[in-house]
């Protein structure tokens, strides 16, 4: 009836093998914004694995590590994209 | 005051949704109501400058945005026409991922919206629905740019680049 | 538990290939996003390891804090390494 | 319920997957941002409503807790998914990042 944990482990190795194809982009981008991008693909990868892996370990804190983490990383990739534009 | 009132309230609320099943008096306990009351308080006073802007060429503030109607409506849109044109485009795009078709371009549309807020909501509609993505704005008329990954026609409507979104931002945000 | 030394496994990959770009990468503005990568996996792996606060606080300061300083910083002087 | 969560995490680890595909495949930088954006974006509503059906389907306190928080993280992620995708892309169109095979430029012509 109810879903073995090791489905939500599994699921979250998926997330981070595509976490490392969007590092390889990180690596060999030829301009800032490629950069930036793969940069944010990681961060969406990163929060919902977070929420799986909560629902793995059973803890509901961790659910409340990816909101923050969610938020904050915005404001990261704000500064970086403020700074490409000249502004700031 | 009224626009302090309502930032504090909207921070209370999400409080209360976050510290459910705590306790017993309705779901929470008593210490929760009185610390979140506190802190969403702290929390109104240091964010109504810019929750609730002046609107763009009125002079009243926006807090028509706190109708419940307009909850109701924007959850409608969300898992009605937002939902299907969202899945369409994640199949288009995926389309292209694998077959490598595309002819991009930049192109212009005038949807004459009048409120930021609803500005924002078209921009990020238009973002994640098929085949456009929203680059630069037009801060005077609220012309936007849209990048657009198949061009069909060099100078569209806005129908023919998002479908119906003109129409709810409308509705939902004015 | 084979799938978990995997998830580790990978997380420190990732954190190592986010320090060698930061070393690595000639434009620093690019070193700085790569930077923030690496602390974003750092703050992952002390997730896993089943420590949510110090998880909190390197989300804090290695994604917002640590980026905003190093940008402004990058703002007032040169944004290309010197030969 | 089980069958309804293997298949949500089947559609969402496809779409994430495409997403990152994406970013390798596509020539320059506003194409890999509709990949990216619009593919992770839509798997990780996918695999997050996996875990909610989860939080529902356990049933009891903990587990619901659990289920709310879950929609209130894809709510702060759907909020700062596009709106973060645009801000790159003005970036990238003001520092001077033309788009490539483009067949119109209207922000072009307009300066």
């Amino acid at each position: 009836m109810i879903v073995d944990p090791i489905t939500f482990f599994i699921v979250a190795a998926c997330f981070l093998l595509f976490a490392i194809f969007s590092m390889v982009r990180l690596g060999l981008g030829p301009t800032a914004g490629d950069r930036i991008v793969a940069l944010d693909t990681i961060n969406t990868l990163v929060v919902a694995g977070m929420v799986v892996l909560a629902a793995a370990y059973n803890e509901v804190i961790f659910v409340d590590i990816a909101i923050i983490y969610a938020l904050l990383s915005f404001v990261g990739t704000l500064y970086v994209a403020r700074y490409l534009e000249g502004g700031l | 005051m009224l626009v302090f009132l309502a930032t504090s309230l909207v921070a209370y609320v999400l409080y209360l949704i976050l510290t459910m099943f705590t306790g017993s008096v309705g779901l929470w306990s008593t210490g929760e109501l009185i610390a979140g009351a506190v802190l969403s308080l702290i929390a109104g006073a240091i964010a109504y400058r810019v929750a609730f802007e002046k609107e763009r060429k009125g002079e009243k503030n926006s807090l028509r945005v706190l109708n419940p109607l307009r909850f109701i409506l924007f959850l409608g849109y969300l898992v009605g026409p937002f939902f299907i044109a969202m899945a369409r485009a994640n199949i288009d795009v995926a389309y292209r991922v694998i077959t490598g078709k595309i002819r991009p371009g930049i192109v212009k549309i005038s949807p004459n919206l009048k409120t930021d807020l609803g500005i924002t909501l078209l921009a990020n509609s238009i973002t994640l629905t098929p085949g456009t993505l929203s680059v630069d704005v037009d801060e005077e008329n609220g012309d936007l740019y849209v990048h657009w990954i198949n061009v069909k026609n060099p100078e569209p409507s806005p129908e023919e680049v998002c479908g119906s979104f003109p129409y709810w931002a409308r509705r939902i945000a004015e | 538990m084979i799938v978990q030394a995997i998830i580790q496994v990978f997380i420190l990959v990732l954190i190592l290939a986010g320090g060698i770009l930061a070393v690595w990468l000639r434009d620093l503005l690019a070193a700085v996003i790569a930077l923030a990568g690496a602390s974003l996996l750092v703050s992952l792996e002390f997730y896993i390891l089943q420590a949510p606060d110090v998880a909190i606080a390197e989300a804090g300061i290695g994604a917002a804090l640590t980026t905003a300083i190093y940008v402004i910083a990058l703002r007032r002087t040169h944004r290309k390494e010197k030969e | 319920m089980n069958i309804l969560i293997y298949v949500l995490f089947g559609i969402g680890l496809t779409f994430n997957g495409l997403g990152s595909f994406a970013l390798l495949r596509f020539p320059d930088v506003y194409t890999r941002l509709h990949g990216a954006t619009k593919c992770t974006t839509f798997g990780s509503i996918f695999t997050t409503a996996a875990v909610i059906a989860y939080g529902f389907a356990r049933g009891g306190g903990a587990y619901h807790t659990l289920a709310i928080h879950a929609i209130i993280a894809l709510i702060a992620l759907l909020l700062t998914n596009p709106t973060g995708a645009h801000a790159i892309a003005r970036a990238a169109y003001r520092s001077g990042v033309k788009p490539k095979y483009a067949v119109v430029d209207k922000l072009e012509e307009k300066k």
